[in-house]
């Protein structure tokens, strides 16, 4: 490998990532040498020029052709540009809310806090266009390690410690069992690049080895279960939510949630396609489908009807993005031909309502110095626009039609209902769930609407938060009401067939 | 096969000096016993503090610098493991592999900058 | 600009809502007749619609039609093109309702100067469930219907819950949760339905499935499929409607809301569940609901006589009208499953004339309450001493409500039963005793108000002001015309009672 | 060429693995915790080499992948421990089940 | 006859052969610590202008170390009351095999070696790290406030220059491409890497005297700060082997040190006619000397100038090391 070969690498095809990697290198060492008495929230808003330049790069990669680079370990095709995208707007909106964020015991290590956002970035973008099991490992790491320590920052704070400590623990426990998963694929196959392995898997799998595969499949997903929230790895997410940083915490949910979906559909999509399931008649991913149902009902289920005891907000949320999570699942296991558009265009709107809900959480629990759900108490009766705008985010989330929240939703239903058979269980499931959440979601509203505030004061909004929340309410009343500005885009930008193509 | 029992016998020499070294202080230990004397006194077994009376337990809470020194080689010698390979395979590899490699020690320059501006390396 | 009529009434009640939003939070007075003018923009429109609508053309009228959803449209994958439309439209059966909702609400409008409590933000949701409810009859899209449906539903739970009685909050989430249940299976139907044929409009529906069986089955549509759908639309617009055992959430409603709003509940929002149980399930299934007619009668007639049995024994006025309704309704099961022409157009003359007829007397009862404090029973007495001309209206009212000849509610009734005695006697002998029922409870809450013994009322009583007669007399003006003149409402309806006719077989 | 079947390793893999993961369940002590965890990163890492030795289509990856899988175990310990120094500061107690402030 | 050996089929037979061949290094090892001690109190007696050494034995003192090994054997051994016994006993052996075991790759010369295998350098590193735990396990043993101090010390200090010694390693392999020791010592035929790798060396030098605990790096023992350092509570022979593992590992890193950068067996140009053993044997006298040597003339180092000499000091000069390498051989080579 010299020179020439070096260069004939189309390394642009890299551009954002190089951005982001960049970005979060300078951001350390400005953090390091910059004198101690300065404001590092400056930080920030260069965090965020970093992540707007790639998305700018990303923008401009479009309507490239599928590349492939690094002997066959990256490549960008529509699903990575797509997913990307996501990964991108979300990382920009939690800058803005980590800009001001201000714990009660202040943040000691602010530089961190922001460059550990871009390496944790950095690994999904990773995995998003990731086409091997190594370099799929080492991005599903590296976002983990970074959101590891972003939970417990505050060092001083009991609750974050905690957090962090549980975080690591089950993550550590979930890796584990995901990697002896990828062992047994690679030992089946022989190789880590997925597209290989998708050959291999279809062409030698017989007998036991069937077996194997499915084991291993099954391992792998119970693993990754972790990254997205998902029984039976969902027991970390209410303590971590509550303990990490609100920005952590909107990252977590949404950015890392995203994560866990894209390094499932890529690892389980692409590998299992082809490989026949125990007995040989059905591809294995379809035969493990009512194990998946059963994992995806129980998540919904488990979520939606612990999230109705809860009274703090972020655990709260928490439950209520456990709940997420099994809907997300649901287009998985049906395997329906819409499959990503669904999981894309719900995780968009997922990003949007619930983005917008933590920006306005932090600022809650900021005036209130409670976590709890009566820090909303008369929020309409203070800031009539707050309690609007925090209105049309849970509106989305309970489903209510108007909103983004609803056409993902319904997205899902006509992919699981299109899919072969049609998976009418999972759509009442899913229907049960919903319906549970009003519970829950109106409560909060019954705060805002029906009780009265306990001070009077109008809140004031810092200038990220307000951008952040205003640029997620419109997201979710555009794409809510005229959908198929976003589904146009989709079609139009991306061709998800490139997705199998080798 | 002759190439398969040489790799084996390598670890057998291996095995052998495990058991030598084990050996070696057992033996010596065993033999002693039966040379040394034996009159154990409660003077004799006191843990030695300098002449006074040892109070506490010695298994105090130490600094915790010991512990950051501990998790700072656990990486950089874990990021060796990278290093190894590449250094044995360098000739097949060229110039890029030289070029990322650059980018690696440079990240790990830039891990010891952040530990030495954080002043982990400080003792005392 | 008149293709976009329908689209225009549907919305006008957002101009409105802007205006409100710019008002000054504490000018009642400006408010409330802001809003009020607000509702008068749609009862505009929709008499202009009905102007223009042709009463013999059989197809939908002012249909509109734009791309909204599609999916699947990727140009190499060879999935088929699932495309949902936004799309509106009328027929007969709609545009009386349309001009029903539009009447009622600009008359809740008016009975909403009893509110006291931020007026802005009331009729903000004001208007805004008026746009859910005229979307909901203006929709051709099964998509579209169902998101107005649940357009609907956010503001109610407000209202309720923000501008009731004491145990609003509870009723609210009661609200909620049980249309929430409804909706939530009417989605999976409706996603069900767009997942088989690819499309929600209501007409293709309807063609789609009076295809023949084996036809059907190529869309993957079994009979099982379609039986299945029929009851889950059953069940979900029985939760709306309400159907007997689904009705407790109503009761609450009806107790806790303010007046006005449970004149908008009862007078519109219930008559959605009979709406929908016409247009799409007896409308596009048939066959399915035809063999579920005893079904529908039998439940008809529980409602009637479990609504009845009850309202009879309440000691409070509002539990006897909200078992009223229930009980009402029951006839609009018997209508419909009457499964011939007189019962049907039954049932839709019980939905309009019901709408009227409760909203007059929940709008009484408000009145009342306004100025006594109490809406029990016990408490009230001799009204007609205190406020004869308000004991005038409600003594006229539970005539109409008890089915008086001459009065819209006769008609209605005596056509659903004549319906099912031409198909199923002996269970409309048995609803027949129901209607002897409603005598009974409607006179006995009535006469003890008006001509009980006196109560001794702490405040001096007003009788009712002029305002507040507006809509009494616009709305005993519909009952009595609609009494007398049957054919002002048959004619618009005619052409749609011939289309399920048609798919009934009848 | 191997007078060492396969399956001796993978069992020997698959024990580690699940020694690991009872352990890492049911232990207290978060140090035995993490190191728990190593042991099953490691059981992971003996298939990973026993494979690219033994496997169907041997080749090197796997013991690429290992070295991968290795440091980055190595960095995942670092944090878990730096957690738990910085827990340990806050709480003094490194048992995993008295770590539960957060119980709603 | 290794290589004959080694290329039989392994037996019980062959087993017992090479246990015997250890055996018999690990009495040229013993024979080396006893002189290598009264080597040591020779040429520190001679340079500080005294005798050393001079009673047991003759004129040069030949039998005082046997003497000195024999009183250790008849020395009570008695174990503190509050010591973790069974580690108390563990330790002294878990430092001692290890630092014999390393040697089981040490190529002395072209004939005269042991295993030999693929990844001889990794193999040395990491098997020598494990006294590491050898002697922190003493120290916690002991319950003694000064052995545990001791003991941390020990390890804070072994675990900070294990890094640049392991960095300043990859130099030679770069140059080598194996990490076999005896391909090493080929690859140095015309030229031994201490020329190609001057700073390599001075790192690799003083990061091995840090880890040998030896003076200026002696910190862990200081007898003047800390007692005796971890081993404050053992006596008899169970110290001696601490003190055994201790110059065995000397033995081990000096013969690393000859085989990495001196070129092992390989003679100075046109000097060939001298053998392959008595040239190692040499290199390997001259490392051992330089090392008696540092001890008699450096000052002991402060805590945390040890400390912080290794990270902030030698790790980047090896971190930078590397990339010259790479780079001059990426251009001359």
């Amino acid at each position: 490998m010299d020179l020439e070969t070096l260069l004939s690498y189309q390394w642009g095809a890299m551009a954002p990532e190089f951005v982001i990697l960049g970005v979060a290198t300078l951001l350390s060492l400005l953090d390091l040498f910059m004198s101690k008495d300065k404001d590092r929230k400056k930080l920030a808003w260069v965090g965020l020029g970093g992540i707007i330049i790639a998305l700018i790069f990303l923008l401009g990669q479009l309507n490239d052709p599928v590349t492939i680079i690094l002997h066959e370990t990256y490549r960008l095709d529509s699903f990575a540009k797509a997913f990307k995208l996501i990964f991108l707007v979300g990382g920009a909106f939690v800058f803005l809310i980590a800009a001001s964020y201000e714990p009660k015991e202040g943040l000691q290590d602010r530089g961190e806090f922001y460059y550990l956002f871009l390496t944790a970035m950095l690994g999904a973008m990773m995995m998003a266009s990731s086409a091997d099991l190594i370099t799929l490992y080492v991005g599903l790491e590296l976002l983990s390690l970074s959101s590891y320590i972003l939970v417990g920052l505050r060092k001083k704070n009991k609750q974050s410690n905690e957090a962090a400590l549980k975080y690591v623990i089950n993550g550590g426990i979930s890796t584990a069992i995901t990697l002896f998963g990828m062992s047994y694929i690679y030992g089946l196959s022989g190789s880590t690049n997925l597209y290989e392995i998708s050959n291999q898997l279809g062409g030698l799998l017989t007998g036991e080895l069937q077996y194997i595969a499915s084991i291993a499949f099954l391992m792998m997903f119970v693993g990754l279960s972790f990254k997205i929230a998902a029984v039976p790895f969902q027991m970390w997410a209410p303590d971590v939510y509550q303990g990490a940083p609100t920005p952590v915490t909107a990252f977590l949910s949404v950015i890392s949630k995203t994560a866990g979906f894209v390094i499932i559909l890529r690892l389980f999509v692409v590998t299992f396609i082809q490989a026949p399931g125990i007995g040989g008649q059905l591809p294995l991913i379809v035969s493990m489908q009512s194990y998946l149902a059963v994992i995806a009902g129980v998540t919904i289920i488990i979520g939606n009807t612990i999230a109705l005891k809860q009274h703090n907000m972020k655990r709260l949320f928490a439950y209520s993005s456990i709940a997420h999570a099994g809907y997300l699942i649901v287009p998985f296991v049906a395997f329906s031909a819409f499959m990503f558009e669904s999981i894309w265009f719900y995780l968009i709107a997922y990003l949007f309502m619930n983005l917008g809900a933590f920006a306005l959480l932090q600022v809650m629990i900021k005036q209130s110095d409670s976590e709890d759900v009566t820090a909303f108490a008369g929020l309409y009766e203070r800031s009539p626009w707050l309690a609007i705008l925090m209105s049309i985010f849970i509106l989305s989330l309970a489903g209510i039609p108007g909103t983004m929240g609803f056409i993902g939703k319904f997205n899902i239903f006509v992919g699981i209902l299109t899919a072969r058979p049609s998976h009418y269980m999972l759509a009442a499931l899913m229907m049960t769930g919903t319906v549970i959440s009003y519970f829950y979601y109106f409560k909060i509203m019954q705060q805002m609407f029906f009780r009265r505030a306990s001070q009077v004061t109008a809140i004031k909004l810092p200038v990220g938060i307000t951008v952040v929340v205003v640029l997620c309410a419109l997201g979710t009343l555009l794409f809510g009401i005229l959908p198929n500005v976003a589904m146009d885009f989709f079609y139009e930008s991306f061709n998800f067939t490139d997705f199998f193509s080798q | 096969m002759t190439d398969f029992f040489q790799y084996q016998n390598n670890y057998l020499i291996v095995v052998a000096f495990l058991l030598l070294g084990i050996l070696l202080p057992v033996v010596a230990l065993t033999a002693g016993r039966f040379l040394r004397p034996n009159k154990p006194t409660i003077e004799k077994q006191t843990t030695y503090e300098s002449g006074i009376e040892p109070f506490h337990d010695a298994r105090v809470r130490f600094n915790v610098r010991y512990y950051i020194f501990a998790l700072m080689f656990v990486i950089f010698d874990v990021e060796t493991v990278f290093l190894y390979p590449w250094a044995v395979a360098y000739d097949k590899l060229g110039i890029f592999a030289l070029i990322e490699m650059l980018i690696f020690v440079v990240m790990l320059l830039i891990g010891l900058i952040y530990a030495w501006k954080k002043k982990v390396l400080k003792w005392s | 600009m008149s293709g976009m009529l329908l689209s225009m009434l549907v919305f006008s009640p957002l101009v409105g809502i802007v205006i409100l939003a710019f008002l000054p939070k504490n000018n009642e007075k400006l408010i409330k007749i802001v809003g009020f003018c607000a509702t008068l923009l749609p009862l505009i429109l929709a008499f202009i619609i009905y102007g223009g609508f042709n009463q013999a053309e059989t197809n939908s009228q002012f249909v509109e039609s734009y791309r909204w959803l599609a999916f699947g449209d990727s140009k190499d994958l060879p999935i088929q093109q699932l495309v949902i439309n936004y799309e509106l439209g009328i027929t007969g059966l709609s545009l009386v309702l349309i001009l029903l909702t539009a009447i009622v609400a600009t008359l809740a409008s008016i009975a909403s100067i009893h509110i006291k409590k931020e007026w802005k933000g009331y009729f903000m949701l004001f208007l805004l469930l008026e746009l859910g409810m005229l979307g909901v009859f203006a929709s051709e899209n099964l998509l579209l219907f169902f998101v107005f449906f649940e357009l609907t539903l956010v503001p109610m739970f407000f209202l309720i819950g923000k501008w009731g009685y004491d145990d609003k909050e509870r009723a609210a989430y009661s609200f909620l949760i049980f249309n929430g249940i409804g909706s939530a299976i009417l989605l999976i139907v409706f996603a069900a339905l767009f997942a088989k044929t690819g499309t929600l409009n209501i007409n293709q529906l309807v063609e789609i499935m009076s295809f023949p069986d084996k036809h059907l089955a190529n869309f993957g549509i079994s009979e099982s499929f379609r039986f299945g759908i029929a009851t889950a639309l059953l069940i979900a617009f029985g939760v709306k409607l309400p159907i007997f055992p689904l009705h407790s959430w109503m009761l609450r409603v009806h107790v806790q809301a303010p007046p006005a709003i449970v004149m908008i509940h009862s007078g519109i929002l219930l008559k959605i569940g009979a709406y929908g149980l016409i247009r799409l399930g007896i409308g596009v299934f048939p066959d399915e609901f035809q063999s579920m007619a005893a079904v529908l009668a039998v439940l008809g007639v529980i409602n009637l006589l479990y609504g009845a049995f009850l309202a009879l024994i309440q000691s409070d006025f509002k539990m006897v009208l909200a078992y009223s309704s229930i009980s009402h309704m029951g006839i609009v099961l018997i209508g419909l499953g009457a499964m011939n022409s007189s019962g049907i157009q039954g049932a839709i003359f019980q939905v309009i004339s019901h709408g009227l007829i409760s909203a007059l007397l929940f709008f009484l009862i408000g009145v009342i309450y306004e100025r006594v404090g109490t809406s029990r029973i016990d408490n009230l007495g001799g009204l007609a001493k205190v406020m004869p001309i308000t004991s005038g209206f409600l003594l006229a009212g539970a005539m109409a409500s008890l089915g008086l000849p001459g009065m819209s509610g006769f008609v209605s009734e005596f056509m659903a039963f004549l319906g099912l005695f031409g198909t199923m006697p002996l269970i409309a002998a048995i609803g027949a005793l129901g209607i002897i029922l409603t005598a009974a409870y409607l006179l006995r809450a009535v006469l003890n108000v008006t001509f009980g013994k006196t109560k001794t009322y702490k405040n001096e009583i007003r009788d009712i002001q002029p305002i507040e007669a507006v809509p009494i007399v616009v709305l005993l003006g519909f009952i009595i015309g609609i009494g007398v003149f049957p054919n002002i409402l048959s004619q618009s309806l005619q052409t749609t009672l011939e289309l399920i006719m048609l798919g009934i077989g009848g | 060429m191997s007078n060492i079947p396969l399956s001796v390793y993978l069992v020997t893999a698959l024990a580690l693995f699940c020694i690991g993961l009872f352990g890492a369940l049911t232990k207290r002590n978060v140090v035995i915790v993490l190191i728990c965890i190593e042991l099953m990163l490691n059981a992971a890492n003996i298939n990973f080499v026993a494979f690219s030795k033994y496997g169907v289509n041997p080749n090197i990856t796997g013991q690429v992948f290992s070295l991968f899988s290795i440091s980055i175990a190595a960095a995942e310990v670092a944090i878990g421990l730096a957690i738990l120094i910085a827990l340990y500061r806050n709480r003094s107690t490194v048992n995993v089940d008295e770590v539960n402030s957060m119980k709603h | 006859m290794i290589d004959s050996l080694l290329q039989s089929s392994p037996t019980v037979w062959t087993f017992g052969a090479f246990f015997a061949l250890g055996a018999g290094l690990l009495a040229v090892v013993l024979g080396f610590v006893t002189y290598g001690i009264l080597a040591e109190r020779k040429v520190m007696g001679f340079m500080q202008a005294r005798l050393g050494p001079s009673r047991v034995g003759g004129k040069w003192g030949l039998l005082q170390t046997v003497a000195d090994v024999l009183k250790l054997l008849l020395k009570e051994d008695s174990i503190p009351k509050a010591a973790d016994k069974p580690l108390f006993v563990l330790a002294p052996v878990l430092a001692f095999a290890p630092a014999f075991m390393v040697l089981a790759v040490m190529p002395f010369t072209e004939v005269f070696h042991f295993a030999d295998i693929g990844i001889g350098l990794l193999y040395y590193i990491a098997i020598s790290g494990i006294t590491t735990v050898g002697v922190v396990t003493g120290g916690w043993a002991s319950n003694n406030k000064y052995a545990l101090l001791g003991g941390m010390r020990a390890a804070a200090q072994m675990i900070s220059y294990e890094i640049p010694l392991v960095m300043s390693v990859i130099g030679v392999v770069l140059f080598a491409g194996t990490l076999n020791l005896m391909e090493i010592v080929e690859a140095q035929k015309n030229v031994a890497f201490i020329f190609l790798q001057p700073i390599g060396f001075v790192v690799f030098f003083i990061s091995a005297v840090a880890e040998l605990n030896r003076t200026p790096f002696d910190l862990p023992e200081a007898e003047s700060e800390l007692v005796a350092g971890f081993h404050v509570e053992y006596s008899g022979f169970r110290w001696a082997f601490f003190m055994l593992a201790e110059y065995v590992y000397f033995f081990a890193m000096s013969s690393l040190i000859t085989v990495l950068f001196l070129g092992g067996w390989n003679p100075i140009p046109f000097l060939g006619f001298i053998p392959g053993p008595i040239w190692f044997a040499l290199k390997f006298s001259a490392i051992v000397f330089v090392m008696i040597w540092f001890r008699a003339t450096f000052p002991r180092v402060r805590a945390d100038q040890l400390m912080e000499f290794a990270w902030k000091v030698l790790l980047p000069i090896a971190l930078a090391n590397i990339f010259l390498t790479a780079i001059v051989k990426e251009l001359f080579f």
